[in-house]
């Protein structure tokens, strides 16, 4: 791989510890806050900060578009403070968590596995249509890998030489399945052959070398080489979400030897060796994280909803029908579904 | 001219009226569609807005969504409407919702055209009439033709309306299916029912194909002396309530007639809609015709399952029959 | 017990009765599913028999063909209904045809089973009562237990059956419906309504979950001096329309209730049926409560869009309100 | 590849030519009793004859199944010589078509693309459950190997080991898709690395060759090894179907071509040379197809056929609707849809 993108920089580096911790808070204080019942099932993001962090350092958040899935909005600042805003109201259940900042180029979360990659192919296709110069990067997990949307899609932005990075991270897990019941394949970069273009993998525990794997799939893809497929190789060290209990299947030993492996642990430690990094700066971000997150949950549960808001964005124009619908609802004031529970939020 | 031809002559039109549009779906370009309705589209309009697509019904309705999202008007080609199957997840999960998900940061203009039902001697999975089903997915308008003028002038409307829009084409009616078509800029609103005959007896509420089956129906009854009237739904989502009611309101009678299975088909809705709307009218219990509850059948047994001529007149006899 | 436990007890019988039944899905070994329906079953019966699959519901279902045809009994989990338009395709075009596209050679004795309906706030899709779409695909039935009970005679039904069956879960029902369940060889067959509460002024036709809500709506008006009843279909698939001429018979005033969005939901067929079967008996038209048409709503909206007790204590009485 | 079954011998040469021949003359039959409409639209197999013959060749009937597409029945005479009377009766639009005799291991056409990919994978998985011995063979086209479905039965296999041989007949066209807009990959073949099995590229339009490389598929899945991927490389000499114009997209010359590659010319020239075959054995064995088509024909025309036939066998025990319905039919006698057309055929 050429090397695309500068060798990072002192502040480079520290931004981009910065943004793992900082992913690393926001997900433990919105797993405690489910646990308090102020927001409903979230999925952790602990192990996968590196991946994410890194991949989003490589891309330019004014030209380029990223498609999550769940796991990596808490670690996708760079591309704007608003999202986790965004993401916490998400969470609350709230419909304007569907809805970054217009200024943000992030997709809504997607919780249908794998259906964000065909769009991410259609919208790299409609960005090189109207001659506008971003990619599109999609992230989906190791388990997302066997839908066939991943396959159908990697196999048009093949054949349309489409500027889409698509970004799998392996974390080992599929809910309770692990990879060697996802597939067969030698690894996840491999199933790039089969759309023929380049698949890499790269340790996604270090962000650094993931920011150099996707700089370098970037280019390719603004040149008009096309797609590339980036395995960001980690390891799930949570739970998969505040409803499941990993005790019933991950293997201990393996665990624990993941966790010496911690991306926030040993690039943390790369960092302080290198004079970057130190408690004082680790206690200072931490703090500065968690006040912004108490911030978003503020915010978040402030924001206005409407008790017919579900009518405001299905048609541009609500049918006939959905008008008397509306009214109902209106009309209607509060009923609750059975009475028997109030909101999860508080 | 034919529906065909109609559907043709208002995708150039459309295309070239906004440069945004971009068609694609198998065998749309140089083959111009498996029934030529986007013939000459790729040599006008270039090989980047006429694109043939692997073939992966899933990734043609997922790239849609992208496409749009990026700014474009995808019109997009599922062969035949069986295969929309394969793309379940994306209609139904994602196309529909793209909108409603981004809380209405990004538009879905997009259109999904796709032909169906029966009377051609098909394959299995290339008659299906699948409306009913699609119907119940919030988020899609569901229109469905039963002339030329009408093709063009819904398709018009469909590709410069702002949400997804499924759009079926009868197969039995491409080119059997001729009238006039208004020159210049026609459109037909969403949502407007059409009075194909006028009627006072009875009323056939139908869509599609079975318009024409229903008409011929009417006739056949005419002559034996009674007033049957048939009304054309044109668009299942939105559904014309005021336009429903009136029409059943007049007669006190109505017969639904549709190709797909009975059992959750659209017909149903219609009877509830219309037991809703103007019970107090009704004279004679609506009556249901349509497919049985079999998958669509074979070549040699389609005769006898879709709607024909005799069953859609025998069931308005049989609604006349009861005393008021 | 509860609704989980009937359905867990029920899949560890049928495997120990059967050698050819064979439970796969997403997480149904070594997690015993998400909900546990499946716990244990993997260290009883072994690796060959529970297995865990790569994620993708197309080919769990699509496997299920396959192992159909090769002499198995494949009970295939979808992790969430809503999941389920990834595989539509193999269910609505393969599942649901074998028997029929073999003429007959193969026996589907699929069972498909899945939790759905809303309640417990969960992300989008996971909540979707997709049941009207899918009891118009011809060749699927459609069984809906709403008691511990009945989950475990019905499920037994299902995977003995020789036909694929959507078996549906109610989400909000797996730990909070408890009843006793029959010991021993306990099957409850398709096709035959539940009277799940006798009343004479007018009847609540519903299935799934929705039982218990109007269960509650019932008492409510029971308090208020009125006699409600509450019928559970059990089955939309095959439909006990004897059962159900009966039960709106005996009250000539109905309220149908679903989850589902109205418009093309399974409502509209109960209502159809209903005006087909029992026009002359009817006092007042009957009326739908159910879901809106928009997609299933975020967590914060879910309650305001599920039928609650309120709304429908309210319909009984608009229904109620009519003179005869 | 290990060379897993004998060599032919005369007669298995002999026989693999008289299948081809058989095949293209069945094949041409039914193509101009469809332009006669006695049958609906059809496939010719012109291309395709050396690939499914010469796969099948390598099969073991009594054991073994095959899931087909569309394009292959008339070349899998070696499963059961009754296999043309079920297809004619299939394309007559007949439902006993969807049934080939008990005793022949060919499951029902299948029309919805790569649909029949996890079928196969599901039943050897279900063989290997019940310990039987035989293998599936699922043929599919270069344009249904685009579907989800392929890559996620593929995916499967692998997983599960299961005994499974993809047969892929790449003839350069779906419809009018020809492979470059198909997929980027570099070859077919090549897609079986996404799986995790060997996939390999063989001249399809060799019997022998063909017959070789499925032999050693076979012998790997027979051995527990696992699935394997066969590209059959061939083209589609005809239209697509009946209903197709290729005259509209393939390129004159490329056509002309590959005429001269033509299988059964070169095939048969090759027996020639070996005196295994002549014109006297040619005209012998068209005039056999022929005649056993005319026989199948006749059955099939000749096959009963209630009007409520489509009741059958939806379920075991129709419900309670469709009793009614069928009641419908039955008294409406020969009610037929518009009264504009009669049956296709005749
Ligand atoms: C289409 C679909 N099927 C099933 C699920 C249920 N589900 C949610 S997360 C998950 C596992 C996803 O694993 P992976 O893609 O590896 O992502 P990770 O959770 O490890 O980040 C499953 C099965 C879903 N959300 N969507
Ligand atoms: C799921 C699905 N989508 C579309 C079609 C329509 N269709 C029928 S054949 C065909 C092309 C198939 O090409 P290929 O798989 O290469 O097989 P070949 O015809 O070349 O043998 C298409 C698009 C279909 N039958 N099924
Ligand atoms: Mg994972
Ligand atoms: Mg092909």
């Amino acid at each position: 791989m050429v090397n695309a993108m500068a060798p990072p920089t002192d502040d480079d580096l520290i931004d981009v510890m910065t943004r793992m911790v900082a992913a690393r808070v926001f997900s433990s204080r919105l797993f405690n806050l489910q646990r308090q019942g102020r927001v409903g099932t979230m999925a952790p993001i602990d192990g996968n900060e590196a991946a994410v962090v890194g991949a989003a350092s490589a891309l330019d958040p004014a030209t380029d578009w990223i498609f999550p899935q769940y796991r990596e909005p808490v670690a996708l600042g760079r591309f704007g403070d608003g999202v986790i805003d965004t993401h916490t109201l998400y969470l609350l259940g709230h419909p304007a968590g569907g809805r970054y900042p217009d200024d943000v180029n992030v997709f809504p979360t997607q919780i249908s596995l794998a259906a964000q990659v065909p769009h991410a192919v259609g919208f790299a296709w409609g960005l090189h249509l109207r001659g506008e110069p971003g990619v599109a990067a999609v992230f989906f997990g190791d388990g997302a890998s066997s839908e066939g949307d991943f396959y159908e899609a990697a196999n048009l932005a093949g054949v349309l030489r489409a500027p889409v990075i698509f970004l799998l991270v392996n974390n080992h897990w599929a809910i309770s399945t692990p990879v060697s019941r996802q597939t067969a394949a030698a690894s996840f970069a491999d199933k790039a052959v089969a759309a023929g273009f380049p698949g890499v993998q790269v340790d996604g525990r270090d962000p650094i070398a993931v920011r150099e794997v996707v700089a370098a799939a970037r280019a390719r893809a603004v040149a008009g080489e096309g797609p590339t497929l980036v395995e960001l190789v980690t390891y799930r060290l949570g739970p998969h979400t505040t409803a499941d209990d990993p005790t019933r299947y991950v293997p201990a030993e393996e665990l624990s030897a993941e966790q010496a492996r911690d991306p926030l642990a040993t690039f943390g430690a790369r960092l302080r060796e290198l004079g970057l990094w130190s408690d004082e700066i680790d206690t200072r971000v931490r703090a500065e994280a968690l006040a912004r997150m108490d911030l978003a949950v503020d915010r978040a549960e402030a924001t206005d909803l409407g008790p017919d808001a579900f009518f405001d964005h299905v048609f541009v124009e609500p049918s006939q029908r959905q008008q008397r619908q509306r009214d109902e609802v209106l009309a209607d004031g509060g009923a609750r579904a059975d009475g028997s529970k109030g909101s999860t939020w508080r | 001219m034919t529906m065909l031809d109609a559907i043709n002559r208002t995708l150039a039109q459309e295309m070239a009226r906004d440069e945004r549009v971009i068609v694609f779906g198998q065998d749309v370009a140089a083959n111009g569609g498996v029934f030529r309705a986007t013939e000459g589209l790729q040599a006008r309009f270039g090989v980047d807005r006429v694109v043939d697509m692997p073939l992966a019904e899933g990734v043609i309705l997922g790239a849609s969504v992208g496409l749009a999202a990026a700014g474009m008007v995808p019109v997009a080609e599922i062969q035949f409407l069986g295969f929309v199957y394969q793309a379940m997840h994306q209609l139904a999960g994602q196309v529909t919702r793209l909108r409603y998900r981004s809380n209405g940061r990004f538009d879905a203009p997009i259109t999904i055209r796709s032909p169906f039902g029966g009377g051609v001697r098909t394959p299995e999975l290339h008659s299906d009439s699948l409306e009913g089903q699609l119907a119940n997915v919030a988020g899609l308008k569901v229109v469905l033709p039963s002339s030329a003028s009408d093709a063009a002038g819904l398709l018009a409307t469909a590709i410069r309306d702002p949400d997804p829009v499924l759009f079926l084409e009868p197969l039995r009616g491409y080119r059997t299916l001729r009238d006039e078509v208004p020159d210049g800029d026609h459109t037909v609103p969403f949502g407007q029912l059409r009075h194909v005959r006028d009627g006072d007896d009875v009323v056939i509420v139908t869509w599609s194909y079975m318009v024409e089956v229903s008409r011929r129906a009417a006739e056949v009854l005419a002559e034996e002396g009674l007033s049957v009237g048939v009304v054309d739904l044109r668009t299942l989502v939105p559904l014309d309530l005021a336009g429903l009611a009136a029409a059943v309101g007049h007669t006190g009678r109505v017969v639904v007639v549709e190709e797909a299975a009975q059992t959750g088909g659209f017909g149903g809705e219609i009877v509830a809609t219309v037991v809703e709307e103007c019970f107090y009218d009704l004279e004679a219990p609506p009556v249901r015709v349509s497919g049985w509850d079999v998958p669509y059948p074979v070549g040699l047994l389609e005769d006898r399952y879709v709607p024909s001529v005799e069953r859609i007149a025998a069931a308005c006899r049989r609604v006349l029959a009861v005393a008021p």
